[in-house]
């Protein structure tokens, strides 16, 4: 018996449901090196700034229990040589694109919006908004509904088009589902839950934060009680709302969880730094656990853990 | 881009020999090894199936050899530090280890016979020995000179002393050799034996030490640098240092794709925790 | 070289610095056991209610990557069978006792105060506020900085004398800092942090929530770095105020490793599943850690890592 | 409270067998051994240094006795199922797993010669073998129904048997013995054998089955239960199920301290979820 796999974020259609997770993949050149693009249901590419950018100094992770810490900083080359370089490479690969963006302030956004307007060949903008807001004294986006809802507005503004917004959230809040309600009414057209959660490794031996930011994001199999339970949550309010999920899957019956939670599709981060594989095996494996629990469409196991609420 | 002879294979463990501070490990790779270049590494999976461990550990390779009954093994010698480390040297032989090998840069080998000098801190001495081989093979004069903090963390075997014209031995607490760093015998050393490279591998400090000498001496530096990296395979950018560019620029350089060997002259050795200024996108 | 191992708590004075946690040692009995109670610092007892209270259906645990979920409901006697009872086991036991108390409105809050007031050989009173506020559509008190701080001034209009009180807070807020600030001002000694993180595991085989509840409180190692950076957060948002910490201390390093953060004293929970002796070994451990790293007085550990901090 | 006799020990495996779906692991322990009583059961820790498996696994005792050359052995039979128990049968004889034992209650052993029925399900059978030594040293008559899905998942070892009268088998899908469920035919094997107590364990559907039959029959029954259980010694509130005390009270029960074994006329066998109306401090 064979499943229809296939998946639609917001009338973006995906042979599959399984996605790379922004900055886990890089523009996809490496994990090419492994396996082809095209077997994943997307690739969602490391978020992009406005201008070229260092990142932040090293140290720059720390393993922690089942998961670890990152303080990148959004190393990139900028909007206009990714445009030239990155996407046309990743469009002779046939492979599926969204593009994540970031800022640090509501026009950075809006500027990206309009560089990518015209761009072909990209399924939908992923706005990663667990940035810090210079202009509010650094306040995430992502911690604030209006600071949210305006990066998203304007980035609705701007787009243009039939090009899907996906707000990406951060789990560091008191109730998702506010964030979630003013970024859906500022006009997202599917949410990515979740950013990492903000946290710290104390090196006992030098008796100082372990990264040179001192706090860094969370990820992997740790916190993925946190994802399934935000998803859920969002889920639960706002029943048609596509979902991309990600947060600690390494394997299909992971995704799976993800899935049942409410998920549309599912997104492969820190898995992938310690399988290169990670993305497709998990694509296979859920493939095979959708069906062995008697799901003839994929769409048909998504939520299904809400069945019988109220 | 990621060494293009890289593969991902699961390799069973052939020995497992502790050598003072270190363990030596051989590992059935089959053809892969024939694809292993001096200054490679290889990311090995860590902790077995239930583990808290979630990246791969990065070591460089010590020798690896296709035989010509078709057996391939690659060698590593491996300082059990954290859980990692200490959980691959308890496995046993017959064991198997998901790794990915060959990664990363190589050292370059000239064309021409030159002398080179070897420079290794503790298990930095690794790549060392199968990179003298090929430069002895090359008809190169080749010095070496390996420190650690103690005896016990000097690693030579052997048949590894046989491959150099000259072994010195440096140890902080002049346990064995003469008592001090690496950096203390280079100067005399690149005199005496005219040297024309510099090959090393080490700690940082190590590194920049070096670099510093090499560039008095006006010798080339090549080395192999050690940031803490998550995948091994360029794609989380944890592993980062800033470099200069063919073109001048300096970018937050990927040590496991364009490194771990490097012009030493091209790095800058930043060890303030901050972003050096001039470096792209700052 | 011995070491000044002794902390004390707002006035409240403790041999060494490991407590265990709340609601992860019963009252004690149990532990006793494995190693007399005198070895620790402090017992904190699980949190006790007005009435007495059967908990949640089980299942009520779930294990995860590096932690667990729980969803015990605080089941107890209720706190006049645990006065008549556990408190002067306790008491013989000679061990120092902190308790802890939560309730379902402000109301109860001042009622279990007002019953411990006269309690002797008490040390110090930790209030629980990650409890669902019936009065308020069941939010969290400790996700609110109002309802947070009524509950604290109620306990301490109520409890009189000396005792000093500790809120307990949840990381489950967008920023913790705020909470504490709202605390402190309506008259807590004393914060402990962290408590449990709201997470979901979905059964794959059932396809439904693992836990009777659906949501549980994660716990474990998994959240350590969640800890560490609520409590460094917190310390140099008050450079004075005691910290008791937790939040997957599994090792003297990791309890090292939150008293760098800011801990002047460290709860065992999750470990205690996993070791009963965990406490004991954790304590041991950590003495000796401090004195490996030069430090003569706990104390003098505590917060190192902000050394050179703005 | 907790039971007086139980320690924590660094074990040594001394053997591990695959026997059918099961996996028969001997530990020795010493002296603790003499303290074990058929229905206590060890809290296991499992998955090794760098794990992600934080809390115990509970495993009934399946026999244990203390040599007269100050030997004490402690046997299990274990199913792997998650990532724990497939962590422990993947150990070798050598290694050392800590654990915690003897904890719970035991099953009631009568004074008097009685007829007594055990009933296990699945790796259920593992402590009935030692009870049925015990009763029959009592002068019991001893009879035995096992059940499981299919052949494979009946845990039987031959010198089982014999200290059994009569042995009657079970399995859903008839690959061995009675095609059905053990309470198929229980009733029959009550009346013809004049039973007095039902001993059993296995999974808590059948346990509720057993208790609707021996409630029926008006016999005692005395079953092990099995809940999920994070510490195994008491503290952290998980095991419970509702249970009617001596005082008519009904209260959430630990399992690991008033159990695993229980009156089964005295639990609520609660499927739903749900807390039962009438527990205390509902
Ligand atoms: C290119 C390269 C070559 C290396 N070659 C060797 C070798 O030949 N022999 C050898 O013994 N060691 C070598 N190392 C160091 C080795 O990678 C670390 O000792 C090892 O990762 C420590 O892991 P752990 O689990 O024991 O320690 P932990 O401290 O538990 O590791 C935690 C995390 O930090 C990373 N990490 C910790 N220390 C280092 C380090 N020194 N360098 C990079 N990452 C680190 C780990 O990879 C892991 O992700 C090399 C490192 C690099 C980058
Ligand atoms: C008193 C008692 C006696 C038992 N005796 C035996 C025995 O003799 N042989 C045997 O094979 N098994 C026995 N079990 C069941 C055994 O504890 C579980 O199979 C085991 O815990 C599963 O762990 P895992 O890591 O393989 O599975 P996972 O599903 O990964 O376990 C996850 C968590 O759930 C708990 N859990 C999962 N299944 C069970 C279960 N069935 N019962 C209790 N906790 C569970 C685990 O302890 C762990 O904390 C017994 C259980 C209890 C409570
Ligand atoms: C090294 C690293 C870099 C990341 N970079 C980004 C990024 O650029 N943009 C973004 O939206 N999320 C970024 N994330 C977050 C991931 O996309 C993902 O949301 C998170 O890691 C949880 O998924 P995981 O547990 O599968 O890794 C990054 C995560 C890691 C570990
Ligand atoms: C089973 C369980 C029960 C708990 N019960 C309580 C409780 O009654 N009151 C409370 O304040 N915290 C309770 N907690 C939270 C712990 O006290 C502690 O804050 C948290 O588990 C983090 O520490 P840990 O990772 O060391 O377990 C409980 C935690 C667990 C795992
Ligand atoms: S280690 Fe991940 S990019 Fe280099
Ligand atoms: S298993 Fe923890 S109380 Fe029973």
């Amino acid at each position: 018996m064979s499943i229809n796999f296939s998946t639609s974020i917001a009338g973006a259609f995906f042979a599959n449901p399984i996605f790379t997770a922004s900055g886990c993949a890089g523009s996809g050149k490496e994990l090419s090196h492994f396996f082809p693009l095209t077997s994943l249901g997307a690739v969602v590419t490391k978020s992009i700034m406005v201008k070229p950018r260092s990142g932040r100094a090293t140290p720059r992770m720390a393993e922690t229990p089942s998961g670890m810490l990152n303080s990148i900083g959004l190393q990139g080359p900028g909007i206009d040589l990714f445009l030239e370089n990155d996407i046309p490479w990743l469009r002779d690969q046939g492979a599926r694109i969204i593009i994540s963006i970031a800022g640090e302030s509501v026009d950075d956004y809006a500027v990206l919006a309009r560089k990518l307007r015209n761009v072909p060949g990209i399924s939908a903008l992923e706005v990663n908004i667990s940035c810090p807001n210079v202009e509010n004294r650094g306040q995430v986006f992502a911690c604030n509904p209006d600071a949210a809802s305006a990066v998203i507005a304007a980035v609705r503004r701007n787009i243009g088009g039939e090009l899907p917004i996906i707000a990406k959230l951060s789990p560091d809040v008191t109730d998702i589902t506010v964030i979630a309600e003013s970024v859906i009414n500022a006009g997202a057209d599917g949410l990515a839950l979740i950013n990492t959660l903000l946290g710290m490794v104390i090196d006992t031996t030098s008796m100082s934060p372990k990264l040179s930011q001192k706090t860094g994001g969370l990820s992997g199999p740790a916190i993925r009680p946190i994802a399934v339970r935000a998803i859920y949550q969002v889920r639960a309010a706002f029943p048609k709302i596509p979902i991309v999920g990600m947060g600690g899957v390494t394997n299909g019956r992971d995704a799976f969880e993800l899935v049942l939670a409410g998920a549309n599709a599912v997104s492969i981060g820190t898995a992938t730094f310690g399988n290169p594989m990670a993305a497709v095996n998990i694509k296979n494996e859920l493939e095979e656990l959708c069906q062995a629990r008697g799901f003839s469409s994929f769409a048909d196991a998504v939520s299904f853990a809400h069945r019988g609420d109220a | 881009m990621i060494n293009s002879k890289a593969i991902q294979i699961s390799a069973e463990i052939i020995s497992n020999k502790k050598v003072g501070a270190y363990h030596h490990m051989v590992f059935s790779v089959g053809e892969m090894a024939a694809s292993c270049r001096p200054g490679n590494f290889v990311a090995v999976s860590v902790g077995g199936a239930s583990s808290s461990l979630v990246l791969r550990r990065a070591f460089a390779i010590y020798r690896a050899s296709l035989r010509s009954d078709g057996i391939g093994l690659l060698e590593l010698v491996i300082a059990p530090q954290g859980s990692g480390s200490k959980w691959l040297v308890a496995q046993d032989p017959g064991d198997q280890v998901d790794l990915i090998a060959p990664l990363g840069t190589a050292f370059g080998i000239p064309k021409e016979p030159i002398n080179a000098l070897l420079v290794g801190g503790g298990y930095g001495s690794a790549p060392l020995f199968s990179l003298a081989e090929t430069l002895k093979s090359r008809g190169c004069r080749v010095d070496m000179v390996l420190g650690a903090s103690t005896a016990g963390k000097i690693y030579a075997p052997l048949e590894g002393k046989r491959s150099v014209n000259s072994l010195t031995i440096t140890t902080d607490d002049g346990s064995a050799g003469v008592a001090g760093r690496v950096s203390d015998v280079l100067s005399s050393l690149i005199r005496e034996n005219n040297v024309d490279v510099i090959y090393s591998c080490g700690p940082m400090a190590m590194l920049e030490a070096i670099t510093i000498i090499s560039q008095e001496a006006d010798v080339l530096h090549q080395c192999s640098v050690e940031e803490s990296m998550a995948c091994g395979i360029g794609v989380c950018m944890t592993c980062v240092l800033p470099v200069e560019g063919g073109d001048g620029v300096i970018r937050m350089t990927r040590s496991c794709i364009e490194g771990p060997v490097m012009d030493g002259n091209k790095v800058l050795w930043n060890k303030s925790r901050e972003i050096p200024d001039g470096v792209w996108g700052k």
